[in-house]
């Protein structure tokens, strides 16, 4: 809205996200640049100023391009760069780049295809978590949420050693500027097929809508984080927002936008693995660690993480509360340690070797959203038992009675021995919740009518399998039962008018917010203690519940109040809508210009319409005594307040695992070589997983186009909330596949018949739909001439069940996943196309063998 | 700013509708070659059946009434049966063409004069019941005085019914119809003409006035008609062309031949032996030609119409030739047409 | 009934109508197509509200019941139809390229050094727009549905538009073949003619209608009609000056052959294609000269019937 | 008779100033009947879209305890009462007669679904879980590190879920040792 310029790459925002993508079309009514860079030509191109097609992953090339134009032509902002980015830290002795050791950099093992990261860090500080217990730096969920990237800046103490000429040959800024040296126009043309024209008006429009006056933000969406560099594509344009000086300010910023309700809560409050409430790592297993060892570990010393243990022990008390004691360690021996990735693929894989009994679904439907759906089936029919909740029959409850497999004859119904529970589930009209929004936004949805028949929510249902598991283990002594004696449970329940008991989400949501020694509700985590007299479910979200007051409920119309709006539903951290928002002023504390400011110093405090992300009283001159006091140990003029240096990260000297600075790997399937760096085609630290059901697809001619899924605005992901919807489905009633007329004259294809696409894995159908949008790409082949490059659009939301049914994209693809987040590739594959319908029942067994018989696979 | 798309055009093949494109390829633009206008969702035979019968019944009655008054009793007895009959069902494929039949009587919930077929309505209900009453009359012999009265109400209504019909399909948008607002009444009185003067002659009655009526009235039916085909611009073409063109073209064979015969029937009697056998075939002949020319005139008529509606060409292309008329300057009014 | 009844830019179409001076004034909907996304809210929304049922693709202008793709790229809608009172059109086409390169951008030619432009000279080369537009019934100041409907199921309303009364409908099927604009249908199984309504039950409530009510990017505007034609015009002027020289109203002038429309657009395009007919007359502006000439053919009849007779021979 | 003769619309059309019969005159009693089901409705909730993570404001209407209407809440600044196709169809998704309603049943090899009542399948599932837990326990493994936790138990949720549930879930499951627990937001 307060864009000069959008940049919306990665994601089909009109189409993903209409009712957001208002806010682009007033930006761009008020005179805005929108530029849409996809592989596709989608409807957000459509009413975009300029659409830059682009080979599918191959962003970071694009990007560093970009940030080579910008570093080159001097178009950063330079006062915003030098004093609140790390360009003029030193990077140590012992790093070496991609440029000088062809493609990797300093650290790399090839044997277990992983980096030391070491020697990435700063001259003259010690990053503290070392490779060694590196899965305990678990950071921020950065693919999904950049604005939350820096929550997780790993810790280090010390003082690095920097040059604010930014001369130094290891200054940041120089190794930056060495690293993309290479990455000239010619070859983003040459790697992402984009001409150099288009480039440079692309180039023109970010920089010219950048630095003091003006501001240019980027949206992202899936088309960035599905992807085995996933991560490193949001760094290189953080990296390049960063010089713009486009972070924490008014129409600036790198907007994720995600595509579920609450999928930002669902990582906030992770249902992940690896983390606990408020990106609190899980902790890994260890001879003896305490609490103590753990949180040196883990904790900052500067900025908001430096009060980790604060958070922790809030945390173990609102689940063990009387039980966690500081003799205890607050029950920290109660949580079960990781070993290693427990992530869904991995899961996956162990359930189809037999080694995972019971499975809960909950609102999810893997069988036909999972990448490698067929691999996701087998491991389901390898459970004992199944529990799936959800609004509708889905794939993944019926896998066993008419699954693919089923059809194929590689599965039969009566050798399947999984137990499967369908429980079906109340919708958002039936229950009190909050779902937390892309924007961090809590909002309460409040309860309209019951649910039917033996419809719950899933509050209800764990509330009351917590209840018995509890009963039936009270008289237990054996040890491992003691976490759920000590469990807290006792929530109030609400007898609804049909009888259904129904746990008060506004006590677990008070719970959440966390309560003071008396028993009342804290307003700020900077309220949290460590010695066991606060709790607090998710220090990020204290405030929610502050004064008694469900602050997530809150509704004045937005009419009534400024574009900001704070005082609708309640944003986290502490209701403040705009990220280290402390950059939009100068390290004096004045706003960089009149026309973008957005928090100012006033003199005594920071003051203007957003909510300070900083310590509010702290002047910009202030300098801190001491370098670990947490909060207390900022500089005044150090608005990254999440990272270890107060800084925006140019290179990150520790947090990744595939890299301090983002290079362009192909994708784990791609027709062509790496230009950039010839003996590294996909990233080195990519997670791959040798097994049958998972075959990769060799380059080569056998697999001769790319292919990258999308959504329609029409659908709903895998469909379990579309796709029994008439009204939705006449207006995408079946399968279909996008081509270019091109490549349907190549291929024998002709608009609205049947074809299919074919990988090692699978193939699917679709009606074709042959258009113009789709535009071939010309690349570099890798061997000195150029090759036309096909790019094929399969959206995602079909599958068996539904009133209109067709193939699942999700059988396409292969997992490999990104090092850093265990995310899988799904914009970027290769794929064979052919006219007409796929081979159905055991011949398509059959087919695929031969496909990958030809393609040298199996013998 | 013009897009450089040129018209793309396919051939449709859904439903046997609109079997070809009737146009020569007209530089024109369209959606996915979809029709503009909704074609009629009125069904065949129900509509032409309605219109061929409507005009019958309406000849009928003038004939059957005029006879009464000049004492021709077995003209009036034919052309009062005939004009009932028609009438009644003429309602009833009305009826069975509505979606909601049991809501006919809705046709009397208010007079529009802007809508042909209320008008229409308003003519048939009287219509019908003088006509069925003379009709009635005539059979059972009662009331003949009541029957008299009602027989000359129909016979003056009976022309009204030969013509609201045409008003009726030109009163659309679908340019076949609507561009032939002129010609068409004309075409509908000489084929009710021919086939109320044919119905006469089917029933032996035919000798004088039915028979100068039917020839006159197919003279008309054929003049008006060959100006249909060529006199109202573009859409002229939908009547040469397809299936309508084909029947048109059986409809003029029909007609003629039974003008041929109308008129064959007297002049055997003069230059041969007198066969009142014969004769009474010859007359069957040439009204039952004279009512499948005209009952074929209605159909392709509608035809024509519907395969205007399918084509986007038709509505299209006129609108852009007023349009640029419009721009060139002539000062027309906006819509106005530019034909003729 | 007035002066321009019948034909012509009439102010008040529902006092024409015979609502008293009291009745609320005409609204309407102005269609934005420049800033569709093609999002189809308005398609859902629409039928959410208005408990339509699903009809998937309506057939070649008859509403259809096929659950299938149409072929026409993103549109299965195929058009407006019984159970389809909002139609979103996608239009692919190829366009001179520089187009976007001088206007849309606001940035300085193409002259830095070193920067080669590759492929062809932007002078002949194309680019694809997608061209994106809802559609919906045009609620014509002289609206020749309502005007030929022999049962007065068609009325104007009190708020200016044109509405089907369910509860009178007897199928009879003329407005269809009537509407310039193919809008109106008959839905099939039920046999009445069915349209949009504007929402009349909506409007009563003092409700926009529910297309309006959902389109995320404020291409379908609802409101009085003075002021939405003053608001196309502004935006009109708007493009204009950006250089979207294309950029033209459709069915807002009141002295066109409908009257005005009730429901007009901006277009980025020739009407046609987008399926709007370009030049659309109500057909009953004809009907006087229709009237006449059938009593001319009338009298004809009457005429030839009567000279048949005067022969008086047997 | 009488009645009806003065509320046929030809009598309105003789008398009343639309003589054409195009509106007043020709106006039905269902047509003065029309009133938006918004304004019967015994209430309003305010609730949020549960499709994408825009976060609209959604105003769900009531009538007897059924949903009878969804559409946008105009207070909403994120949405200023504006809707998605995906949104504006929850009307339909939530009153779906498509909805399954009851618990079903599928027991190891068999074929056909089966009826289980709710609070056996609770019960059953319960049994599941602490049995399969007893059995996959990890105390500590063969380096004798503390592990606490069974890897025996998986889940994975959607992200459609409240956080409250998330929050549920991610507490009983780590009291109970399980650690597989994943999300779409992964994958």
């Amino acid at each position: 809205m307060n864009s000069d310029c959008i940049v919306i790459q990665g994601s089909n925002m009109a189409e993903a996200h209409p009712v957001g993508f208002q806010w682009v079309m007033e930006a761009k009514r008020r005179g805005a640049t929108v530029i849409h860079v996809d592989p596709r030509f989608t409807r957000t191109s459509a009413v975009a100023d300029l659409h830059v097609p682009i080979r599918a992953g191959t962003d970071i090339a694009l990007l560093g391009g970009l940030i080579r134009h910008v570093i080159e032509t001097g178009t950063y902002f330079e006062d915003y760069m030098r004093s609140y980015t790390n360009a003029p830290m030193l990077v140590g002795e012992d790093f070496r780049d991609t440029e000088d050791l062809d493609g990797v950099f300093s650290g790399y093992d090839p044997e277990t295809g992983s980096y030391d990261v070491l020697s990435w860090q700063y001259e003259g500080a010690e990053v503290e978590a070392s490779a060694g217990f590196r899965d305990e730096r678990t950071m921020v969920q950065e693919h999904e949420h950049a604005e939350i990237a820096g929550s997780g800046g790993a810790p280090f103490s010390g003082t690095p050693s920097r040059d604010d000429t930014l001369q130094h040959p290891r200054c940041v800024f120089q190794v930056l500027r060495r690293h993309y040296a290479r990455y000239t126009p010619e070859t983003v043309e040459q790697v992402c097929g984009i001409d150099q024209d288009t480039f440079h008006r692309l180039a023109e429009a970010l920089t010219s809508n950048s630095g003091r006056e003006r501001t240019a933000a980027f949206c992202y969406a899936v088309g960035w984080t599905h992807h085995t560099v996933g991560v490193q594509y949001i760094r290189a344009a953080s990296i390049l927002q960063s010089l713009l000086g486009n972070i924490g300010r008014p129409g600036g910023g790198i907007l994720a936008l995600r595509g579920h309700a609450s999928i930002q809560g669902s990582t906030d409050i992770p249902t992940l693995f690896d983390l606990l409430p408020g990106y609190i790592p899980m902790p890994h297993a260890h001879q003896d660690q305490d609490l103590d060892t753990f949180i040196e570990f883990n904790a900052g010393n500067k900025g908001f993480w430096g009060h980790m243990d604060t958070y922790l022990v809030s945390l173990l008390k609102a689940w063990f509360g009387d039980a966690a004691t500081a003799d205890n360690d607050f029950c920290f021996d109660h949580l079960p340690r990781l070993t290693g990735n427990h992530s869904s693929f991995p899961t996956v894989m162990a359930q189809a070797r037999g080694e995972v009994p019971g499975y809960f679904v909950i609102g999810e439907n893997p069988a036909v959203g999972t990448a490698n759906s067929k691999q996701q089936r087998l491991g389901l029919a390898n459970l004992e038992w199944l529990v799936v909740r959800d609004l509708n029959m889905i794939e993944t409850a019926t896998f066993w009675k008419d699954g693919p497999e089923i059809e194929t004859g590689e599965l039969r119904t009566e050798d399947i021995g999984t137990e499967v529970f369908f429980l079906p589930a109340a919708n958002h009209t039936e229950k009190d919740g909050t779902f937390t929004n892309t924007q961090r936004l809590l909002q309460w949805h409040h309860k309209a009518v019951e649910p039917p028949g033996d419809c719950r929510s899933d509050l209800w249902f764990y509330y009351e399998l917590g209840k018995r598991l509890k009963a039936r283990l009270a008289d237990s002594t054996d040890p491992s039962d003691r976490p759920l004696q000590d469990l807290t449970w006792d929530y109030p329940v609400e007898i609804g008018p049909t009888g259904i008991a129904e746990p008060s989400a506004e006590a677990v949501l008070r719970e959440i917010n966390g309560t003071d020694a008396d028993g009342d509700a804290l307003s700020s985590y900077l309220e949290m203690k460590a010695d066991g007299t606060t709790s607090g479910g998710c220090w990020i979200y204290t405030g929610v519940y502050a004064d008694e007051v469900n602050q997530s409920a809150r509704r004045r119309p937005g009419g009534e109040q400024d574009l900001l709006a704070l005082e609708w539903g309640w944003a986290w951290p502490m209701n403040r809508r705009v990220l280290y928002n402390r950059a939009s002023a100068d390290p004096e504390g004045r706003p960089w210009s009149e026309r973008k400011k957005l928090i100012w110093w006033d003199g005594e405090r920071w003051t203007g319409p957003d909510v300070p992300d900083f310590p509010v009283n702290l002047s910009p001159d202030h300098r801190p005594e001491r370098e670990d006091a947490g909060a207390e140990s900022i500089a005044g003029d150090e608005p990254f307040v999440m990272q270890s240096d107060g800084r925006a990260w140019l290179y990150a000297p520790a947090g990744l695992l595939d890299g301090p600075m983002p290079a362009h790997y192909e994708p784990q399937e791609s027709p062509v070589p790496n230009v950039l760096y010839p003996k590294h085609r996909a990233n080195p630290a990519r997670e791959e997983f040798a097994r049958p059901e998972n075959p990769y697809n060799p380059p080569g001619d056998h697999f001769p186009y790319v292919f990258t899924t999308f959504r329609v605005t029409e659908h709903h992901t895998a469909g379990g909330m579309s796709r029994w919807t008439p009204h939705l489905n006449e207006l995408f009633p079946e399968m279909f596949l996008e081509v270019s007329p091109e490549l349907a004259a190549e291929r024998g294809l002709v608009n609205n018949d049947w074809a299919h696409v074919v990988t090692t894995r699978s193939a699917v159908e679709g009606r074709v739909v042959v258009t113009e949008r789709a535009k071939p790409l010309r690349v570099a082949d890798g061997s000195g001439g150029t090759r036309v490059i096909h790019q094929i659009g399969v959206p995602w939301h079909w599958g068996p069940n539904g009133l209109a049914t067709g193939d699942a994209a999700n059988e396409l693809l292969s997992v490999a996943l990104d090092p850093n987040v265990h995310i899988m590739e799904t914009k970027a594959a290769t794929c064979d196309i052919r006219p007409g319908r796929r081979p159905r029942g055991p011949d398509l067994v059959a087919f695929l063998a031969d496909r990958r018989r030809a393609a040298g696979l199996e013998e | 700013m013009t897009a450089q798309v040129p018209a793309e055009r396919r051939r449709r093949s859904r439903g046997g509708r609109g079997e070809q494109l009737m146009v020569p390829d007209a530089d024109f633009r369209s959606y996915h070659d979809r029709p503009i206008i909704k074609p009629p969702v009125w069904k065949v035979p129900d509509v032409p059946a309605y219109l061929y019968l409507g005009g019958t019944a309406g000849v009928a009655a003038s004939l059957a009434a005029l006879a009464d008054l000049t004492g021709r009793a077995g003209l009036r007895r034919s052309g009062r049966l005939v004009a009932a009959g028609g009438a009644v069902t003429s309602v009833a494929f009305l009826i069975h063409d509505l979606g909601r039949p049991e809501r006919f009587l809705n046709m009397m919930r208010v007079i529009k004069p802007t809508s042909p077929l209320s008008v229409g309505s308003w003519i048939l209900a009287p219509f019908g019941t003088a006509t069925g009453a003379a009709a009635a009359s005539e059979v059972t012999g009662l009331l003949p005085g009541a029957g008299r009265v009602a027989g000359l109400a129909g016979g003056v209504l009976g022309p009204a019914m030969t013509t609201y019909t045409a008003v009726l399909l030109a009163d659309t948008a679908v340019p076949g119809w609507h561009e032939a607002y002129r010609e068409l009444p004309f075409v509908f009185a000489g084929s009710a003409l021919a086939a109320g003067g044919g119905s006469a002659l089917v029933a032996g009655h035919g000798d004088g006035p039915p028979r100068r009526v039917a020839v006159a009235g197919a003279a008309l039916e054929l003049a008006a008609t060959h100006r249909l085909e060529t006199a109202i611009g573009m859409s002229a073409h939908a009547y040469r062309t397809g299936r309508a063109g084909r029947v048109l073209r059986a409809a003029r064979a029909a007609t003629v031949a039974g003008v041929a015969a109308a008129l064959a029937g007297p002049v055997v009697d003069r230059v041969g032996r007198r066969s009142p056998r014969r004769r009474r075939l010859l007359d069957a002949a040439a009204g039952l030609l004279l009512n499948a020319g005209s009952a074929a005139t209605r159909w392709g008529v509608f035809d024509a119409g519907m395969a205007t509606a399918w084509d986007p060409a038709y509505t299209v292309v006129p609108q852009r030739e007023r349009l640029a008329a419009r721009e060139a300057g002539d000062g027309s009014a906006p819509g106005a047409t530019v034909d003729r | 009934m007035g002066a321009n009844s019948w034909y012509g830019p009439l102010a008040d179409p529902s006092a024409d109508a015979g609502y008293g001076a009291d009745h609320p004034e005409r609204v309407g909907f102005f269609t934005d197509t420049s800033v569709c996304i093609g999002c189809k809210a308005c398609e859902v929304a629409c039928k959410e509200w208005n408990a339509l049922p699903a009809d998937g693709v309506a057939e070649q202008g008859a509403g259809g019941d096929v659950l299938g793709m149409a072929g026409m790229g993103y549109d299965n809608t195929g058009g407006l139809g019984a159970s389809t009172y909002r139609h979103v059109a996608f239009v692919e086409q190829r366009v001179p390229a520089t187009r976007s390169a001088q206007t849309d951008l606001d940035m300085p030619s193409m002259d830095l050094p070193g920067a080669v432009t590759s492929g062809e000279d932007r002078g002949d080369a194309t680019e694809v727009r997608w061209l994106m537009s809802s559609d919906v019934c045009k609620h014509c100041t002289h609206a020749a549905c309502l005007d030929v409907c022999p049962t007065g199921s068609l009325i104007r309303t009190e708020h200016g538009t044109v509405l089907v009364q369910e509860d009178i409908c007897n199928g009879c099927g003329y407005c269809i073949p009537a509407c310039p604009y193919g809008v109106i249908d008959q839905r099939k199984g039920d046999g009445r003619a069915f349209k949009c309504t504007m929402c009349q039950d909506r409007l009563g409530a003092g409700l926009q209608p529910a297309c309006a009510t959902a389109c995320p990017t404020e291409s379908i505007q609802f409101g009085p009609l003075d002021e939405l034609r003053a608001r196309a015009d502004e935006r009109l002027a708007s493009l204009q000056e950006q250089g979207v020289t294309e950029a033209r109203l459709y069915g807002h002038d009141q002295d066109d052959g409908v009257g005005g429309d009730g429901a007009f657009f901006l277009l980025l395009d020739e009407p046609e294609v987008y399926g709007l007919p370009p030049d659309p007359v109500v057909t009953t502006r004809d009907l006087p000269s229709m009237w006449r000439h059938a009593a001319a053919a009338a009298l004809t009849v009457a005429a030839t019937v009567g000279a048949a007779f005067l022969g008086g021979r047997r | 008779m009488r009645e009806w003769v003065q509320s046929w619309p030809v009598r309105r059309q003789l008398s009343g100033r639309d003589p054409l019969g195009r509106g007043a005159a020709a106006r039905s009693a269902g047509t003065d009947r029309k009133t938006a089901r918004t304004s019967t409705a015994d209430g309003v909730t305010k609730s949020i879209c549960p499709f994408c993570a825009v976060g609209c404001g959604q105003n769900i209407y009531t009538e007897n305890g059924r949903v009878t209407h969804v559409e946008g809440d105009p207070d909403s600044p994120i949405s200023r009462g504006r809707l998605c196709p995906k949104g504006s169809s929850t009307l339909s998704l939530v009153t779906s007669p498509l909805r399954p309603t009851t618990v079903r049943y599928r027991r190891p090899h068999g074929t056909e679904w089966e009826d289980l009542d709710l609070d056996t399948a609770l019960d059953m599932i319960t049994d599941r879980v602490l049995e399969t837990r007893r059995r996959t326990w990890e105390d500590v493994d063969d380096q004798g590190r503390h592990l606490h936790r069974t890897l025996g138990i998986a889940s994975l949720g959607g992200a459609t879920l409240d956080n409250e549930e998330n929050y549920l879930m991610k507490k009983l499951y780590t009291a109970m040792g399980a650690v597989q627990v994943e999300n779409q937001a992964r994958i």
